[in-house]
């Protein structure tokens, strides 16, 4: 059970105002509030403990390190990855995509090989893959979506055969907030011996995610979703793929030896985190999944699932009102439209009366084309949000409604 | 009327209005109202891109002065083309070139013209004035 | 003028005891700590405006939009480049060069081209050209050091020809300390064609930069080597250059539009800023710059001069001492060992006095095999230190000499 | 003696020193009079990597005892290697396997068994017991 006040009252930011009226922050797609925890963290660790990491012998470093790498730890709790040298992290979902479009093709793909992904992708998980259609020749097939939106299961078990080499998919797709029945995708991807890499992007916000019992090779997303520090992203990897993945970035820290003809890549994840890391994002990841933890994610799930059948049956009774993806396995996010007006309209609107959606294509381009749609007005929850919010959002739509039509 | 003066009626206008909502209502109404633009016109090269909202400009020549018709998909956007028409259309280009179009601020829209502002108006002012810049020149030719 | 008391009073980490001791912090190589106003700048993002950037309508995104578009400006002023679109913001000076290793390859160089680097390189500013040689048959030349581990000038335009198209080169090498002659081998380069990148990582912090005057096509640096946050660098690159360039990452708003089957890029910098940012190392890069301003880069280059001049003369002044790189043109750091002993003991010795020095190869391994060392110890200075703490650390080293030898 | 009471004895010498100084002082002096190893030993394979320090370690058996003989080209990793092989040299495999080897935390030099420590003594304790697993395999074939 959710204590709402409570939760509230450990984000600061939900004290603004917005335009004269208290925030309505229903743009958690996008990024979530951050809980005073996790803020505070990264004021600990600046005014304590800020060393750079893993190379130094002297007492900050070597603290800040076990701080760092024990974030490690708590991600992979999190996922329930095997091992934490699983875990890579990276700046944010696109940055693990693009480092798995990288290494994995190098390591894995040759021209005529073919990955799999779905109409309803983010960009981040779509173009990395179309680059490399473009650049190396490996081909690109797209699942079809059913109208209402969701994947088209039948034709994504056409398209697999033995040149299929990666399957690509949102866990929960960012616009309408569908859940993707991800057992099936694997069990039918492994069939044909192909890997899987899973957008989870918009799921580890709302579901409970075990990677090993998902079978996934590859899982992805960002901690800025997650209550947590924007700059930080993860990326799950099966230890024997990173094993033979070459490094996506080159730099401090991912080598044994370096002598001017070759170089001996450091263990893992090492050989995959160039450079100085986000370092404050460590501490910050911790403390977000701390709060994740506490709350739990059972009860999270359960609230906002609550959050999110409210709102849908208050906006369904809105005639002007068109709702996107209105089936029942939902996460997180509702997506709709005022009939025959633009997205852009409704949230200029509620922005005036404090409340903040997000409006456009969500970076889902190929989704509004199917959807036959500029864009949509999208409101996404966290369990910070209430009741008595959407209520206060019902009304904005019908006030909107009322100046547009 | 000059576009400073037009300007200053349009400000005088929103002055009446003490709630944002009669403001944008009446941003709306505008949209609303505007003289529909040929959808022949509606051509990609006179898209003006803003992330969100598109906005088509055509601009043409009469007795010197510039017309601008324009047109767009969200009617809010719709709106505050309608009042960038009304101030600077009809004018010779040299004034339309020297037009500071500052009174969005004034009324109370500001973050409309924001660079970030999703919604193209601040590209659509600089493409009106280009235009009017690159008339100007074809007429003195 | 320096008003050292001042200054440090700004730093909440200098309060610290390390090991029962007040911190010494001579470790600003690896990374500086943060004045209060960095870290305050984030609890304030984080309370008072967070929210994703660049596509949101509401007024949460708009204000902290133009306060992250506000920080890409200050870095132009910084660095005085031509536009505020030529700052492309990345997760660090290594992700900076590897972005510029692939997209500039991509778009410009074939096999058989070569590229310049030096033996005194950071490996990441080696490793990502070695990797280009390795995958994409561009040959890799390496200007050898003098004895006390200076560039070879001559030798540097003897490699030279019209098949070389990049050189890049650290501005002041962090193993030594060594400000490289930027002009001769800028100009030496465009003679030849050839564009050049700038390795600013250990100059930005030490030396005024100015990316027109010098001509650099690009700069790169970190914000967390200058008072700033971790997970955010800068690559300065020419317009010309950027629009001429593939993006690096492919993801969320890199894009005007998304078919299948192609794609439109964004506008600069967008087009290389694929993802959600490090949203919060906008505003804490804008405070590092102000607070750098503030003090006054030609303040802080002649305070520390003096600081490097004094620490050099007592280190001189003890007998079972090496420095090396021993010449008049350095900033900011000091390289050496004691004789006869591993930079390890060293470093662990005066770490149990509360002195932070890094020791090892510095992530320089080819320039450690030209001294024949396995590494030094390094003390690197910030604005906020002082002879105070150098007396401090000269009696460590001498307590070091005396309990190692 | 068993490891466990080298381990005490080692815990009792550490108890006389109250200061950090001294400590290190009778490691560094450990270090120095560590019995070289033989130059033709101190090859890669036997090469324990860490970041800084190397540490080279070389295992026997004799009288079904596992004999140590190691070094390092940093005197304090040097001294603590010595430790090592003064609680761990010559006992049975089996002894060596289940030894805790905690001590170090006890005599207050834990930060260099900690996993960040860039010295390999922890990856030195390691191989130290996956060396002796594998003889004592070797032992009872
Ligand atoms: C000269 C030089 N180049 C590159 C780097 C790498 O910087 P970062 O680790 O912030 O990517 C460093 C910092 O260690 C450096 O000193
Ligand atoms: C499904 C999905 N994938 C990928 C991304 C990209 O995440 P980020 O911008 O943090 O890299 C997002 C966030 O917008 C998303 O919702």
């Amino acid at each position: 059970m959710i204590d709402v006040n409570y939760i509230r009252q450990q984000f600061p930011i939900l004290n603004r105002k917005v335009n004269g009226n208290p925030l309505v922050y229903f743009d958690n797609g996008a990024t979530t509030q951050k809980p005073k925890r996790v803020i505070d963290s990264i004021v600990n660790y600046y005014s304590e403990l800020n060393s750079n990491i893993h190379r130094g012998v002297h007492t900050l470093s070597r603290e800040m390190t076990i701080e760092y790498e024990n974030a490690r730890i708590a991600v992979q709790k999190f996922i329930n990855a095997t091992y934490a040298h699983e875990i890579v992290f990276t700046k944010g979902t696109t940055d693990s995509i693009n480092l798995v479009a990288s290494s994995f093709s190098r390591a894995f793909l040759k021209p005529g090989d073919e990955i799999i992904v779905s109409e309803m992708e983010h960009h981040s998980n779509f173009l990395p893959w179309q680059n490399l259609r473009d650049e190396k020749g490996i081909s690109m097939k797209v699942i079809p979506l059913t109208k209402e939106g969701e994947l088209n299961m039948e034709a994504y078990k056409k398209l697999l055969s033995p040149k299929t080499k990666l399957v690509a998919i949102a866990h929960v797709s960012n616009s309408l907030g569908l859940v993707n029945p991800l057992e099936e995708i694997i069990s039918e991807a492994k069939k044909h011996g192909a890997k899987v890499l899973i957008d989870g992007a918009q799921a580890v916000p709302h579901l409970r995610v075990d990677v090993q019992k998902l079978g996934a090779d590859f899982y992805v997303f960002s901690m800025h979703k997650l209550y947590g520090p924007t700059g930080m992203g993860v990326l799950f990897a099966k230890e024997e793929l990173l094993e033979a993945m070459p490094p996506y970035q080159y730099g401090g820290g991912i080598i044994k030896s370096v002598t001017i003809e070759k170089t001996e890549w450091a263990d893992l994840p090492n050989k995959f985190e160039a450079g100085t890391p986000n370092i404050e994002g460590g501490p910050a990841t911790k403390a977000a999944l701390h709060f994740v933890n506490e709350v739990g994610m059972g009860n999270i799930a359960a609230y906002e699932h609550e959050l999110l059948t409210y709102c849908s049956d208050q906006l369904g009774m809105i005639e002007e009102v068109e709702v996107y993806g209105n089936i029942k396995n939902k996460a997180g996010v509702i997506s709709f439209n005022i009939k025959k007006t633009h997205p852009f309209d409704t949230g200029t609107l509620l922005d005036n009366m404090g409340i903040a959606v997000r409006t456009g294509h969500h970076c889902t381009q190929p989704l509004m084309r199917h959807l036959g749609i500029p864009g949509t007005v999208r409101a996404s929850f966290a369990v910070y949000n209430t009741k008595e919010e959407i209520d206060i959002f019902i009304n904005g739509v019908k006030k909107a409604v009322k100046m547009l039509l | 009327m000059t576009i400073e003066e037009i300007e200053q009626e349009i400000i005088d206008e929103f002055a009446m209005f003490d709630n944002w909502e009669d403001k944008y209502q009446y941003v709306i109404d505008m949209g609303k109202d505007l003289k529909p633009m040929a959808e022949e016109l509606k051509t990609d090269d006179r898209l003006i891109k803003g992330c969100q909202s598109r906005v088509w400009l055509h601009s043409a020549v009469k007795d010197g002065r510039v017309i601008y018709t324009a047109d767009s998909d969200a009617i809010i956007t719709k709106g505050l083309v309608a009042l960038m028409i009304r101030t600077l259309s009809d004018h010779d280009p040299e004034e339309i070139i020297n037009a500071k179009v500052d009174f969005i601020d004034t009324i109370g829209l500001k973050s409309h013209l924001s660079p970030t502002r999703a919604n193209g108006l601040l590209s659509m002012v600089k493409q009106m004035k280009l235009d009017a810049m690159a008339l100007k020149i074809k007429l003195s030719n």
